[in-house]
C-alpha cells in the first residue's frame, strides 16, 4: 500500500468533515480542541493515509497539503513517516 | 512547507498557486470553496493564469476576486455574462469565465445568460446551482425544489403559485450558441475530478473560439438549508439530483 | 438622569446570541424603558458569526448603533477579537469560557469569564448555555430584572415550549451566582 | 394632514422591516411584488410567512426589481393597493418603471430601504439615495411622495399615509428608510386594520362594461403638444401636494443653531441638540419628514443672518442643497457627512455644533467692531 | 349600414365592435392589424369584453389600445408579461392577455418572458414576430435571420458575431408552466382562421386555468423589410417559414 | 481646459447622431454598445455601417440598455475606450450599471439623447433628465461629467472631451443632448483622428502577468469604514474636476437680465438676447457647458441684487436649482420652461424678459422713492 | 355559386392589396384615384364575388364589410345585387 | 440684415422629401450660409409620411424645429391638411398637383400648383418628380442657386450616380418654368 500523508492548516479548516468523510482509510477526525476561528478542525488520527488525494478534493477550504512517498523507479513501497503530521498554516 | 518534509515524501496534491491565501468567508462546508479551487487548479495546470480574466457576480461568491489570484471583475447582480461579453470582445485571445449563482443567472439575470450564449460568447460560463439564495439569507431560488422550505417559501415552494424550478440548463442547451453544456457537483472525489475535466475541456475549446462553454454545478448551501454539510451534500444527492441530473447536455463531437 | 447600556452581544449562529439580545429588549421595553436591538446582517453573518447590539435606556435612544459600548458578551473568539477593545474603560466583558482561546488582557474593565457551556451541559442542554450568561450579566448589570425575564420569556415563547422555563430561571441564577461568585475572588 | 391611524393599545418589539410589512397588511395591502436584498429581505420574508393568515393578498417574489416594478405597474393598474420594497441598487434598477408609474398617475408604494452606495457599496444604512427619491431618479419631471421615517413606529405608520397620499393624488409615494430602521427593534404600536378607507378606482382597467368607454393605463403620448399638457397637469398635482408637507421642528425658535436632518440622522441630531443645550448652546432641530413635497417654506421661515443651519446625512450632501434652497442665502448653511455606510454619531456632531458656536462668536464680535 | 342594403343581403363579415374606429397607424399590409382583429373578433365572439385586460407593448403595436376597444395597459419595452403578471394575480377570474413584438417579448423582456412563462402565469401571451424592430426603424431583432438585412445589421445579420436567431418559443415550450404553445401567421386566408381557433382554445383554457397560452404570429414588417407587402408575406413564407415553422409547438391532451 | 482636438478643413453636413458616431471612431472607440431607441439609433446605425472600416472596433447590438451598460462595464475594466449610447427610458434601465461604473472609477462615454418624460412619454428633444444626469439617477454619492452640447459640432467634438475627462479622471462621462441635436443636420468638421491620446490603464483586468498583483475591478466593501473611505476619494475626485468647468458667457458683463441655458435652449436664448437687445434690453447669456461640474462660482460672479436671472430649460425646472444655489439669493432667479417634447421659441422667451424688464423697472422706481 | 358583394372602407383602405391577392375571384383591384391619405385604395371590380370572406380576412385595416344573398331554406341561387358596392366609411 | 428662410418638405416616404431637404441644406452650406435640417423622426413616420424643415440663413440658427413656415413643399394630401394652416402670411406654398384633392384655400399666400409627377412621367423617371418641384421652389425663394445645387448634386451623388446629373438638371429647369409661368398667369 502507498504510504501517505496530509497536512492540514487548522486555522484554516472550517472543520466541516467533508475530508472525514471522503477519506478511504478513515484515518481523518475532528480535532477535540478549537481553533480561533471556533471551529474542530481536521486532524490525522490514523497512520494509514495512502495520499490518495480524495481529501484534498472535496476540501472547500483547500486546507490540505497531500504528500505520498516517493517512489523509488523500482516501485518500492518505503514506508517511512514524515516528521510533520498537523501543522498551522 | 515541503522542505520541512523527510526526503521520502513528495506533495501530491496542494491548494494552486492561483488561489490567493485569503481565508474565504464562505460557511464550512460550503461547495462554492471546492468549485473556486477546482478552476483555479485547472488555470494553473493549464498555465493560462496570465492571460486569464474572471468575472465574479453578486451572491456568496461575490468575493471570488479576493481568493482568485488571477485579474478579476466583479459585475452586478445578474450582469456578470453581459460583463463577460464586453471583456471578451475586447480581449478576443484572452481566456473569460463568469462565475454566478442561481439566483444570479437564472432570475435577475435570465435575459443577459440567454443572450450571452445565443451570441456564442467564447467564454466559459460556471453556474453554481444551490437551489437558494445564499448570500442574502436564504429565499427561493428559481431553481429551488418543489416543496422546498426557504425564507421566502416558509411553507414550501408551490408550483402552482410559483412555478416550478428552472432547468435553465436544459434551455440553454438548445441555442446554437452553445458549444459544450454539462452539469457537475463537488461532492465527492469522483465529481470533483469530473469537473475539473469538464472546466479544462472549456478552456481547451476556447482557444479554438468554439462558442459558449456552460458548466452547472449542483452544489449546497448548509447554511441556506439548515443542515450540516454532510447531509447537506446527501440531501442534494437525492433530492436536486433526481432534478437536476448530472451528465453532459451538449456534448460536442470532438469532446465525445 | 439618563441610564442607558450599550451592549454587544456576540458569537457563533446557533449560540442564541441574538436572542438574548431579544430577551433583554422585551423585558426592558415591558419595564417601560426604550430599548433597540441592532443585528449584524447580511454576508456578514457569512462564517456563522451572530452579534446584536441593545441599547436600554430611560430615554429615546438615537442610534441603534454604537461603536464602543458599556457591556460585551462574548461567546467565541473572533468575537473576542473583534469587540474587545470596544468595551469603554470601567465596562463590563462577560465570556463564555470554553470559546475562548486568548482572553482579554484589559485591566480597566470587569471581566467575567463564565464556563456557562460546562454549566448546561451539566444540565442537560446545551443550548440553555445562553441563559446562563445572561444570568451573570444581569446580576452585574441589572437593566432589568430577572422576574421581569421570565415574565418576557412567558410572552414570547409559544405555550409549548413554557415548560422550559422552569429550566430557563434555573440557568439564570446560576449564571447571577458565577457572577455573585466571581465578584468576591477578583 | 397625518391619516387619522388607530394603534394597538399594546407595543410589540419589531423589526422595521417586519412591522412595515405586518403595517401593510393592515393597511389593505392587495399585492405585494419583491425580489430579496439585504437589508430589507424580511418584509418579503415576513409577508410570505403571514400569507396564509391574508389569503386575499398576493405575495409575489419576482424575478428581479424590474419585472416587480412591472409588476407593481400590472397590479396598481388594476385599481389594488400594491407595493414592493427593495434597497438601493434594486431601486436604481426601479428607475424606468418608476417614471412610468408617475407618467401613468399610478398610485402604489415603494420602499427603499437604503444601504451604502454608489455600487454594490456595504449593506450598511445609508441616506445616499435622497436626491435618486426627491429629485427623479428616472428620465423627466415627474415626482414621488417620499416620505422619511426615524424609528420602527414610523416604519409602521408611513404605510398608511404612504397608501393614502399615493391613491389621493394618484401617484407612487416611497417610503425612504435605511438598514439600521429596517434592521433593528423597537416598541411599536402598530397601526389597526381598517383605518385606510378603500380608493375610488374609476379608471382602473378591470374590464370594460357596456356602460363605459374603455379604460386605458399609459404614459405615451406621441403628440408632443399632449405630451406637455400630461407634464403641466403632473406639475400642477406636484404644487397641490404641497399641502401635505410634513415636517418636525424642535426647540427651533430660540435656536443659534439649526441642525437640519432627516430619519435616523434625525434621532442622532436630537442627542446632539440635548448634548449641546446641556452645554449652553441654543441649537434646534428640524426634520423634514416629506421630502418630497419638501419644507421649504418652513425652513425659509427660519432663515436669518444671525442663524445657522447645519445638515446632517449620511451621504455626501444632497438634503442640504434643498435646505441652501430653502434659506436662499439669508443664512449660512454647514454640512456634516458621513458615507457608505456609516453613522454620524451626537459626539462628532457636538464637535461640529461647537465650531459652528466659535464661528458665530467671531462673527458677532466683528460685526462689534463695525 | 346594413340598413341601406338589399334585403336579400345578410353581412357575413364585418369589422368586430371590440375594435375602435381609430384608424390603425400601421404601415400598408402590416400584419399587427390583422393579429389585432383576430384577437378582438375571438373576444368578441366568446362574449368576454367585458371581463378582459390587455397589454400593450412598447414596439409598433404600444398603441393597441387605441385600437382594441377593452381596458388594456400599456407596458414598459419588455415588461409587457410582467405588467399582465401584475393585472392576473389581482384579477384572478378576468381574461388576460399580452401583446409583444420580437425585440420587446425575445431582446428586453426576456427574463420577464421566461419567467412569466415558467411561473405558468394563466395569461395568453401573443408574441408578434417580424423578424426586426419595426418601431424604431427596422434594426436588428432577436429573430432576424441570419444574413438578413437590417438597419443595424447593414451587411446581413452574422451569427458568427451576433448569434443566431432566436427560436425563444421552442424554447419557453420546454417550461412547465407553458399549457399551449403554437406558432401561426396571418398572410392567407387559411392561416387567418387557424390563428382565431388558436386564440380562442387560449381563452377557453384560460377559463379552466391552465397556465400560459403562448401563441407565436410569424408576421411580416414591409416597412422594416423594404419590400411591398404582398412581396414580404412571400418572403416571410420562403424565408421565415423554415426557420419558424408555423404548426403546434406543445399541444396539451385535451385540445388534440 | 478643451481638449485640443485637430478638425476637418471642409465641413459635413450630418445628423449630430452620426457627426458624435464618427466622432468616436475618429476619437479611438474600441468598443460600442447599445440598443435601440428612437431619436438615437443612428448612432448604432452609423456604427455598424462603419465598421467593415475600422476592424479593429467592436460595435455590438446588446439585448438590452442593462446589458449595454455592463458591457461597457466589462470593456471599460479591460482598459480599452467604450461608450454606449442611448435616450431616455434606456438610460433610466442603466441606473444601478451607472452607479457601478461610477463606484468602480471606470472611464467610459454615455450618451443619452433626451426625449420628452416621463414615461414613454415622447420621441421629441427634451432637457428632462438634468437631474438624473447631474445628481445621480442611480444609488449612492457618484457624479457623471455631464457636458451639453448645443450644436452638432459639439455632439462631435465633447466627444473627445468626454473621453479624455472620463480616462483622466477614471470616471464615467456623459453627453447630455437631445432629439433634435441627434437628429439635425448641421455643418460640422469632424474632430480628426489621433488627436486623443491612449489611456494609461495599469489597473486593467488584462490578464495577471507574474511580475504584478492581480488587478480586480469592485464596488463592493462590506467594511463601511472601507467604503467610506471610497466614498471620501470620490469626492476628493469629486473636488478636482471642478477645473473643468466650462462655460460660454455672452453679453453679460452689461446685462440687466441673464439667460441661462444649456444645450439647444442656448441657442435659442441667443436668438431672444438678439431680439432684446434690438429693443434696447440688456440681455445676456450664460450657457454652461458642463453641467457637472456645474459652473456655480461663475454665475455667482454676476449674482447681483439689480440683475436678474432667467433660466429656459426643456422640462419643468431642473438647473433653474442650480442657478438659485449659485446666486444663493443674491439676485432674483425665474424660470421659464416648456416640457414633454416641446422647444420654447425665441418669441416666448423675449416675451419673459419684457416681463422682468418691467419688474425692474417698477423695482427700481419704488427703490427710487426711498 | 353564391353570391356576395364587399363594402370598402375607402378612407380606412390602405391600398395594400392583400385583398386583392386573396381573391379567389379575382374581384378586387386598386382604384386609379387616390383617398386623402394618397393611397389608390381597393375596390370591387367586378360582380363575381361570392362573399367568401377571404379578403376581409386578411385585411390588416378592417375595412371590407362581406355581404352574401340569404339563402332560401331550400339554397335557391338569387343573384341579387346589392344597392351599393363602394362606399366611403 | 438676417435673411433666414424656414422650409417644410413634407409627403410620403420614397418621394425625395428627406432628401430634397438635404440638398437644399448641402447647397447652402456650400454658399456659406448657416443651415439646419430637422426630419420627423420616429413612429411620426408610420403610415408612409415623411418631412424636415429646412432652415437656410445668414445667421446662425436657433431652434432647428419651428412650426410656422415662409415656405412650404407639399407632396401629398395628409400634409396639406397639417401644414396648410403653418404658412406664415405671405409665404409660400408649393404643391405636387396629382397628390392633392382638396387644395388650399389660402388668399394670404402664394400658390404654386406643379404638375411634377406627370411632366416626370414624362421624362421617363417618375423619381425625378422632387427635382421639378425643387425648381419651382427655388425659382420662387432663391435660397440657394440652381448652379449651386448642381455642384452639390456632384458632391453628393455616388459616382456612378453622376450620369443622372443632367436629368436633374432638366427637372430643375422643368420646375423653374412652371413656376415663372404660373406668375405670370396669377
Ligand atoms: C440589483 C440587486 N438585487 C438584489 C441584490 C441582493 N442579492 C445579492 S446576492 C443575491 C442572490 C444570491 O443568490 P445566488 O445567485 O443563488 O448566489 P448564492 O449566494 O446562492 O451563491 C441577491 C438577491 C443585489 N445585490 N442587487
Ligand atoms: C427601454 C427602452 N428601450 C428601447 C426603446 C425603443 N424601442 C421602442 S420599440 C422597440 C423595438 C420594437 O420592436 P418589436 O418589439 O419587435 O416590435 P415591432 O415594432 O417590430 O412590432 C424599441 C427598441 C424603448 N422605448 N424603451
Ligand atoms: S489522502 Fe486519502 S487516505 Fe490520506 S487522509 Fe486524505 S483521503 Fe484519507
Ligand atoms: S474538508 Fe477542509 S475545511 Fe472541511 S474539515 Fe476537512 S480540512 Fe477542514
Ligand atoms: S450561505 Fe450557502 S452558498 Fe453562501 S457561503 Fe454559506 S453555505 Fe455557501
Ligand atoms: S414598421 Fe413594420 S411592424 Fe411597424 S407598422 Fe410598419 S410594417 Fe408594421
Ligand atoms: S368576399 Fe371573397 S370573392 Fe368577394 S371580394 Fe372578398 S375575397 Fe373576393
Ligand atoms: S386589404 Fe384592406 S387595406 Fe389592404 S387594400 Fe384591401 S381593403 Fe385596403
Ligand atoms: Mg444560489
Ligand atoms: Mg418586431
Amino acid at each position: 500500500m502507498i504510504s501517505g500523508t496530509v497536512i492540514i492548516a487548522t486555522e484554516i479548516c472550517k472543520g466541516c468533515e467533508l475530508c472525514i468523510a471522503s477519506c478511504p482509510q478513515e484515518s481523518l477526525g475532528l480535532s477535540t480542541s478549537i481553533n480561533r476561528k471556533g471551529y474542530r478542525y481536521a486532524t490525522l488520527l490514523r497512520n494509514n493515509c495512502t495520499g490518495c488525494v480524495n481529501c484534498a478534493l472535496v476540501c472547500p477550504d483547500s486546507a490540505i497539503t497531500v504528500y505520498r512517498e516517493i517512489k523509488s523507479t523500482k516501485r518500492q513501497s518505503q514506508s517511512a513517516q514524515p516528521t510533520v503530521a498537523t501543522q498551522t498554516a | 512547507m515541503s522542505t520541512t518534509m523527510n526526503g521520502t515524501m513528495e506533495i501530491v496534491y496542494e491548494k494552486p498557486k492561483t488561489l490567493t491565501d485569503n481565508p474565504t468567508h464562505y460557511c464550512p462546508g460550503c461547495g462554492h470553496g471546492v468549485i473556486h479551487r477546482v478552476l483555479m487548479e485547472v488555470i494553473n495546470e493549464m498555465g493560462i493564469a496570465e492571460q486569464t480574466v474572471g468575472v465574479a457576480p453578486v451572491g456568496c461568491s461575490v468575493f471570488a476576486y479576493n481568493y482568485m489570484n488571477i485579474d478579476m471583475q466583479e459585475a452586478a447582480h445578474g450582469r456578470a455574462s453581459a460583463v463577460a461579453t464586453g471583456v471578451r470582445r475586447v480581449l478576443p485571445d484572452k481566456f473569460v469565465f463568469s462565475y454566478q449563482g442561481d439566483g444570479d443567472l437564472a432570475a435577475i439575470g435570465t435575459g443577459e445568460t440567454i443572450h450571452t450564449i445565443n451570441r456564442g460568447e467564447n467564454i466559459l460560463m460556471v453556474f453554481v446551482n444551490n437551489g437558494i439564495y445564499g448570500m442574502t439569507g436564504g429565499q427561493m431560488a428559481p431553481t429551488s425544489l418543489c416543496g422546498m422550505i426557504t425564507s421566502t417559501t416558509p411553507y414550501g415552494r408551490d408550483e402552482h403559485f410559483i412555478g416550478h424550478p428552472l432547468k435553465i440548463t436544459e434551455m440553454i442547451a438548445q441555442l446554437p450558441g452553445a458549444y459544450y453544456v454539462a452539469r457537475h457537483s463537488v461532492h465527492t472525489p469522483a465529481a470533483v475530478r469530473k469537473l475539473k475535466k469538464a472546466f479544462k475541456a472549456s478552456f481547451e475549446s476556447q482557444k479554438e473560439k468554439k462558442g459558449t462553454c456552460f458548466i452547472e454545478v449542483v452544489s449546497n448551501c448548509p447554511s441556506g438549508w439548515k443542515m450540516n454539510p454532510l447531509e447537506a451534500n446527501e440531501w442534494m444527492e437525492k433530492n436536486m439530483f433526481p432534478y437536476f441530473p448530472p451528465g453532459d447536455i451538449k456534448l460536442p463531437a470532438t469532446m465525445k | 438622569m439618563v441610564q442607558t447600556q450599550e451592549i454587544i452581544i456576540a458569537g457563533f449562529g446557533g449560540q442564541g446570541v441574538l436572542s438574548m439580545g431579544q430577551i433583554i429588549s422585551y423585558s426592558a421595553m415591558k419595564e417601560g424603558k426604550e430599548v433597540s436591538w441592532m443585528p449584524a446582517y447580511g454576508p456578514e453573518m457569512r462564517g456563522g458569526t451572530a452579534n446584536c447590539i441593545v441599547i436600554v435606556s430611560s430615554k429615546k435612544i438615537s442610534s441603534p448603533m454604537v461603536t464602543t459600548f458599556d457591556s460585551a458578551i462574548i461567546l467565541n473568539q473572533p468575537s473576542l477579537d473583534k469587540f474587545d477593545s470596544k468595551v469603554k474603560p470601567g465596562g463590563l466583558l462577560v465570556c463564555e469560557q470554553s470559546t475562548i482561546i486568548t482572553p482579554s488582557t484589559r485591566t480597566d474593565i470587569e471581566i467575567l469569564t463564565i464556563p456557562a457551556v460546562e454549566q448546561a451541559v451539566k444540565m442537560g442542554k446545551r443550548q440553555i448555555a445562553n441563559m446562563i450568561i445572561l444570568g451573570a450579566f444581569l446580576e452585574r448589570r441589572p437593566v432589568v430584572s430577572i422576574s421581569n425575564v421570565l415574565l418576557a420569556l412567558k410572552e414570547v415563547l409559544p405555550e409549548r415550549h413554557h415548560h422550559l422555563i422552569p429550566l430557563n430561571e434555573e440557568a439564570l441564577q446560576i449564571g447571577q451566582h458565577f457572577a455573585a461568585e466571581h465578584l468576591q475572588t477578583v | 394632514m397625518s391619516t387619522i391611524i388607530q394603534h394597538d393599545e399594546n407595543p410589540k418589539l419589531m423589526k422595521g422591516n417586519e412591522a412595515l410589512a405586518e403595517a401593510s397588511f393592515r393597511a389593505g395591502l392587495k399585492a405585494y411584488f419583491g425580489y430579496p436584498i439585504t437589508p430589507q429581505s424580511e418584509i418579503l420574508e415576513y409577508l410570505t410567512e403571514q400569507a396564509p393568515n391574508h389569503k386575499d393578498v398576493i405575495v409575489l417574489q419576482a424575478e428581479s426589481e424590474v419585472a416587480s416594478i412591472n409588476m407593481v405597474y400590472g397590479a396598481a393598474g388594476a385599481g389594488v393597493r400594491t407595493m414592493t420594497t427593495s434597497s438601493s441598487p434594486g431601486i436604481s434598477l426601479m428607475q424606468e418603471g418608476i417614471s412610468y408609474i408617475a407618467a401613468a398617475e399610478l398610485p402604489c408604494l415603494i420602499v427603499n430601504v437604503q444601504r451604502g452606495g454608489p455600487g454594490l457599496g456595504t449593506i450598511q444604512p445609508s441616506q445616499g439615495d435622497y436626491f435618486q427619491a426627491t429629485k427623479g431618479g428616472g428620465h423627466g419631471d415627474y415626482h414621488l411622495i417620499v416620505l422619511a421615517p426615524s424609528s420602527v413606529q414610523e416604519m409602521a405608520d408611513f404605510v398608511f399615509d404612504g397608501f393614502r397620499l399615493a391613491e389621493e393624488y394618484r401617484m407612487p409615494a416611497m417610503i425612504l428608510s435605511d438598514g439600521a430602521l429596517g434592521q433593528m427593534m423597537e416598541k411599536v404600536y402598530l397601526p389597526k386594520s381598517g383605518s385606510l378607507p378603500k380608493q375610488e378606482v374609476e379608471w382602473a382597467t378591470t374590464g370594460k362594461p357596456a356602460s363605459r368607454e374603455r379604460n386605458y393605463i399609459t404614459s405615451l403620448h406621441m403628440d408632443p403638444e399632449k405630451m406637455e399638457l400630461v407634464n403641466l397637469h403632473l406639475q400642477d398635482k406636484y404644487r397641490k401636494l404641497k399641502q401635505e408637507v410634513r415636517c418636525e421642528l424642535i426647540n427651533t425658535n430660540d435656536a443659534d443653531i439649526i441642525l437640519v436632518a432627516f430619519g435616523l440622522t434625525a434621532r442622532i441630531c436630537n442627542k446632539a441638540m440635548e448634548a449641546a443645550r446641556a452645554k449652553g448652546i441654543n441649537v434646534g432641530v428640524i426634520r423634514p419628514i416629506t421630502l418630497y413635497p419638501f419644507p421649504y417654506e418652513i425652513i425659509a421661515s427660519f432663515a436669518d443672518p444671525m442663524r445657522m443651519f447645519l445638515t446632517v446625512e449620511m451621504n455626501a450632501g444632497q438634503m442640504v442643497e434643498d435646505v441652501r434652497l430653502a434659506v436662499n442665502g439669508k443664512s449660512s448653511v454647514y454640512f456634516k457627512g458621513r458615507m457608505g455606510g456609516m453613522i454620524p454619531t451626537p459626539e462628532e456632531i457636538l464637535l461640529e455644533i461647537e465650531a459652528l458656536t466659535e464661528k458665530q462668536r467671531t462673527m458677532s464680535q466683528s460685526a462689534g467692531y463695525l
